[in-house]
């Protein structure tokens, strides 16, 4: 019961979605657009539950005295303080429970939410993301060594897709004539792009859909039931 | 293997502070290295040009403030070159923060159009969560999954969106997009499923994943790619923002790297040799 | 979609008498009814003013929709029911509002039963179910299905032996996603054979993870692979050990182990985002052996340029599925092989078929 | 003038976030700890937000708050919802299998039909060219490296063979097409990361220190 059913439910769903396909007669599209249409609010509830978890997660974690369990009350802070200023006075296009506080967008330009979003949030997001620009950097003059021919091939191949990246590579090679244009890096840049890497990359996309396909059908077919979880 | 390279090691921050200067100086010196358009923003900018004037398009901001820096210059441009060509834009999002993304450009440049209008030429129909199933939704009933614009309006008040019961009457999609759920999606189900147009704008990182769809088939019209691609799209659209005045610092940064590549190898085989030669 | 042209024909042929407006109203193929078809060109007149309306089963004319393109095409999906008779008419007007002129034309709307554009997917994808379903079956009853040595594999006996030479302890990454991700489900099958080598070899193992649900399966499977080798006393339960959920939090733990515990042997099997470069710069720069492996495209260039063997995307899987012997893993691996076997033939044939001229097999299975 | 006084804030308040995080490149720290948590913090309740102005209100309570009737069949998903928050307590845990089933099944139906058309049939349809033609020499020699690269590249990902002999050397055909693709992946997200970078800086020199012009 607990297992039997929700097997069906995916394997009706499922099979479902995959005749709708290819029968556009009635009842067929109809459910299927229903269904989608149910995908997206359980979806819905889902980012909720993903949400909540993680309130429950740290919680747990500061009842239970764990390592650096201090900052974490700094998380549901945070997370209490966004969640009660986005109802109470909601986000820039939406009214909260208690209309769209004039007074206080008043006082400080735009509603508290998207004051914090744009000030607060989108720098902190924005600033861990660059973190990686250094590390790339630090990566590349300490761990990428060209041992054999394939990591010789990735790295030539980096570096002209690098240089035909910027304003560099055309000012290095513009004076190049045009019957020996074929060289000039942007060129030489979209080449690689264009034939070699759409090979590569489409050979990847290929075998890891093949992967997809085979596990959304063992999935459907009820081989595949890890989702549901333990017991 | 690698025991030789461990002795030498530099510590790694004199590498970052060196990587954040030759970021920061460019911008502060602007040198204006010039810029050359490729062939995949060519065709992005010549959609949007054959597109007829009154055409319905979608713009769909699937992104977040950590792309920004790449996207928003692109989405900037295009919102002016459809509106430049009049050319009616409906925005989605397929994350929840690319509703702010797309409110934060409009918000710029609306007072450069003041003859356009909020839900006549412009409409910014709000985010859904369920990625591509969401989308294969829209192409069946557009207005089950909008019921509302962002503002809570219902769709049935907001002119730009009658006859859009799917993507029928859409010119074109285009997905600014920085993973998943994003311009796959819209591939997989706006082209592939309902044979509308589709192309795109995504971060750097997702470009090569992405390019395959850029063939005969035309499953992308067109890619601009990176912070290289929208400098290329300012310069065809002739309005030069962020982009544009990033890419001298984006090249000396790219030399700054490559540099750094060359010279770990050369000491790495450099090491080896004398490992080599102490071994002997 | 053939008769629909003949049955367009003969209820409009008669209407479409005049040059000046092209018009015409035709049932959209290949789906539930609900949907007609408009298309007009109108270059050749002058007009200010350009309306399409419709009239449903001989009722009041509504209109459809304004038009300001001399040419183009509109799909009118408005309360269409299939069955029923709908004329449209679409009427140009000039500057001083006088009619110049109206075409009309009448149309059918249909429901198919089959999307005939579709055949070629419905082929294929009835050949791929087959095919994964009989190898999922033969693995089941017990045949012997042969998957190549994936070469990244072979490393670990190298890296294991070497740890224990210099006894220093071999590291061993499950990847950043909790155990719904497959890629972390792959990396705990290598695991499993790493472990099991640590254990014969007698060479200590760190497995430091970033979620708990991973944190209780990989203590499992490494206890399992101490009982295996036939030496339980030496399993250390702290070997294998939470660190923080948190990405960069995670990644300087990590950090922090590889310098000061300097292991001879890393492996990073899994899924991972933007820590890949930093933790297999670390890794390089401690001098270990780094063996990695991921299906996440974006970070397999750093694997392949710091690391000495690396998985690439499928080869995770096919590692997996290979150790564990498991039928299905086993199974699908095969059906799915069989869809590139099929997939390489099809484009030699499609690709010598089109250099000869012959254009039959692409446009069978394109669809638009 | 309050007004000012905030935006001059907010200014200040990203700069000292933005050198929070920097801060982790000298090394992991608490103000570091401290700007990440807030990070995590405020991500949560955004997408909270967000996902109930946006999601549930627009389509679940409104439809069924001004037109229950024409609506009622949205009560099933809305029940189906409520079955997946009780994951929350380890007791009624197992009911959410019910809404997963229909989310998997859903999401297995698509994935299914959707990249067998899009990332298998059309991939095989615009590979199959005639690559001797439509351009010049240049072109030619890319069209039969896409079509070499492809075949050679899936080749490698045939796992039922050993790599020996045609086949083998075949593959490592592949491997090599697959490395130069991983070289233009590395090239781009090298430009990706540092544009991040240049967007941090076109702040603090902008915005902040107004150096240039923003």
């Amino acid at each position: 019961m607990k297992r039997k059913i929700p097997l069906l439910i995916t394997f009706l769903v499922g099979v479902i979605i995959i005749i709708s396909e290819f029968i556009p007669h009635k009842p067929f599209g109809q459910i299927t657009g229903e269904l989608e249409n149910w995908y997206l609010i359980i979806a819905g509830f889902a980012i909720i539950l993903g949400q909540l978890s993680l309130f429950k997660v740290n919680l747990f974690k500061i009842k239970h005295r764990q390592k650096n369990w201090q900052f974490f009350i700094i998380t549901l802070l945070s997370f209490i303080l966004m969640v009660s200023i986005g109802i109470f006075w909601g986000t820039e296009n939406h009214p909260g429970i208690f209309g769209n506080g004039e007074t206080i967008s008043n006082t400080i330009g735009t509603k508290p939410f998207d004051y914090l979003f744009d000030n607060v949030y989108q720098n902190l997001q924005a600033t861990m993301f660059s973190l990686l620009a250094f590390f790339i950097a630090s990566a590349a003059y300490r761990a990428f060594i060209a041992r054999t021919l394939e990591s010789s091939l990735l790295l030539v191949a980096a570096i002209l897709v690098m240089l035909g990246n910027t304003s560099l590579g055309s000012a290095l090679t513009g004076w190049l004539p045009e019957s020996l244009s074929f060289l000039h890096l942007p060129r030489i840049s979209e080449f690689i792009m264009k034939y070699p890497t759409t090979a590569g990359q489409r050979a990847i996309m290929i075998g890891a859909a093949f992967g997809i396909i085979g596990s959304s059908l063992r999935i459907i077919l009820g081989i595949e039931r890890s989702y549901l979880g333990g017991e | 293997m690698s025991e030789n390279v461990k002795k030498k090691q530099i510590d790694r921050r004199w590498i970052f502070l060196l990587l954040f200067l030759a970021v920061a100086i460019p911008l502060i010196f602007v040198i204006g290295l010039p810029i050359e358009t490729t062939e995949n923003v060519r065709m992005v900018h010549g959609l949007i040009e054959q597109t007829p004037k009154g055409s319905k398009v979608i713009i769909s901001f699937d992104y977040d403030p950590a792309s920004k820096p790449e996207l928003h210059p692109m989405g900037k441009a295009l919102m002016e070159h459809c509106f430049d060509r009049d050319i009616k834009v409906i925005v989605t999002a397929l994350w929840p923060m690319g509703v702010q993304m797309a409110e934060d450009i409009y918000s710029k440049i609306k007072d450069n159009y003041p003859d356009k209008k909020y839900g006549v030429d412009y409409v910014n129909m709000g985010y859904k969560a369920g990625g591509i199933v969401t989308i294969q939704a829209m192409g069946k009933n557009f207005r089950d999954i909008f019921p509302q614009d962002m503002n809570g309006t219902s769709i049935d008040e907001l002119p730009i969106l009658d006859g859009i019961n799917n993507f029928d009457n859409l010119g074109f999609v285009f997905a600014l997009s920085a993973g998943d759920p994003g311009i796959k999606q819209w591939v997989q189900v706006a082209h592939d499923t309902y044979g509308r147009p589709v192309s795109g704008g995504v971060t750097g990182v997702s470009a090569p994943a992405v390019i395959p769809y850029v063939n005969q088939q035309q499953q992308l019209i067109g890619l601009l790619a990176g912070l290289k691609g929208a400098a290329e799209y300012e310069l065809l659209t002739e309005t030069p923002g962020t982009a544009t005045s990033g890419m001298d610092a984006q090249s000396v940064a790219h030399l700054i790297i490559i540099i750094f590549i060359v010279a770990g190898n050369i000491n790495y085989w450099r090491n080896k040799k004398a490992e080599k030669k102490r071994g002997e | 979609m053939k008769k629909t042209i003949l049955m367009f024909f003969l209820f409009s042929a008669s209407l479409l008498f005049s040059q000046d407006i092209f018009f015409e109203a035709v049932d959209n193929p290949n789906d539930d009814g609900t949907a007609i078809q408009l298309r007009w060109d109108a270059s050749n007149i002058s007009s200010t003013k350009m309306i399409i309306e419709r009239k449903d089963d001989g009722g009041e004319a509504k209109l459809v929709q304004k038009i300001d393109k001399a040419e183009g095409e509109y799909m009118d999906g408005e309360d269409i029911k299939p069955g029923i008779e709908y004329v449209y008419s679409f009427s140009a007007w000039d500057e001083n509002d006088q009619l110049i002129q109206k075409v009309e034309s009448a149309v059918f709307a249909q429901a198919q039963w089959f999307n005939s554009e579709k055949i070629s997917l419905l082929i294929l994808a009835l050949i791929i179910t087959v095919a994964i379903l009989y190898y999922i079956y033969h693995a089941k009853i017990g045949k012997e299905l042969y998957i190549r040595k994936i070469a990244g594999l072979e490393s670990i006996d190298e890296s294991v032996g070497r740890a224990t030479e210099m006894g220093r302890p071999i590291l061993f990454i499950p990847g950043i996603l909790d155990l719904d991700d497959m890629q972390t489900i792959a990396g705990l099958t290598i695991l499993g054979k790493v472990a099991l080598k640590a254990a014969e070899y007698d060479a200590e193992i760190i497995v430091p993870v970033c979620r708990s649900m991973v944190l209780s399966t990989a203590k499992e499977v490494v206890k399992e692979a101490y009982l295996k080798a036939g030496r339980p006393d030496a399993y250390n339960p702290d070997s294998v050990f939470y660190l923080t959920d948190d990405q960069f939090g995670y990644v300087a733990g990590v950090d922090g182990i590889i310098m000061r515990e300097k292991p001879a042997a890393n492996f990073l099997m899994g899924a991972f985002y933007a820590e890949s470069l930093i933790l297999a710069e670390t890794g390089f720069a401690s001098g270990a052996i780094q063996t990695a492996g991921t299906a996440m495209p974006s970070q397999l260039p750093f694997f392949v340029v710091a690391c000495d063997y690396t998985l690439i995307g499928e080869e995770l899987f096919a590692a997996s599925a290979y150790l564990s012997k498991e039928p299905n893993q086993l199974g699908s691996l095969k059906g799915q092989d069989l869809g590139k076997a099929l997939f390489v033939i099809l484009l030699t044939i499609g690709i010598v078929l089109e250099i000869s001229g012959v254009h039959f097999l692409k446009d069978f299975l394109m669809v638009y | 003038m309050m007004e000012h006084f905030f935006s001059v804030l907010g200014i200040w308040l990203g700069v000292i976030v933005t050198f929070a995080i920097f801060s982790f490149l000298y090394k992991d720290n608490p103000f570091y700890k401290v700007a990440e948590q807030i990070f995590v913090g405020l991500s949560a309740g955004y997408w909270f937000v967000y996902t109930i102005y946006f999601i549930l209100i627009p389509n679940l309570f409104d439809p069924l708050i001004n037109d229950f009737a024409g609506n009622w069949i949205k009560l099933i998903p809305a029940v189906l919802g409520i079955m997946m928050l009780m994951r929350l307590l380890p007791k009624t845990g197992w009911v959410s299998r019910f809404p997963i089933a229909l989310v998997i099944g859903t999401t297995s139906g698509v994935f299914f039909l959707r990249y067998l058309k899009s990332d298998v049939i059309n991939q095989l349809t615009a590979t199959m060219m005639n690559p001797f033609t439509g351009g010049d020499w240049v072109v030619v020699i890319g069209q039969i490296m896409l079509v070499v690269g492809t075949l050679t590249g899936v080749i490698y990902f045939y796992f039922s063979k050993k790599h020996e002999g045609v086949f083998g050397a075949t593959a490592k055909v592949g491997i090599y097409f697959l490395m130069i693709s991983f070289g233009a992946a590395f090239g781009y997200t090298a430009m990706a990361r540092i544009s991040l970078l240049i967007g941090r800086l076109q702040f603090l020199l902008g915005d902040w220190l107004g150096i240039i012009s923003p």
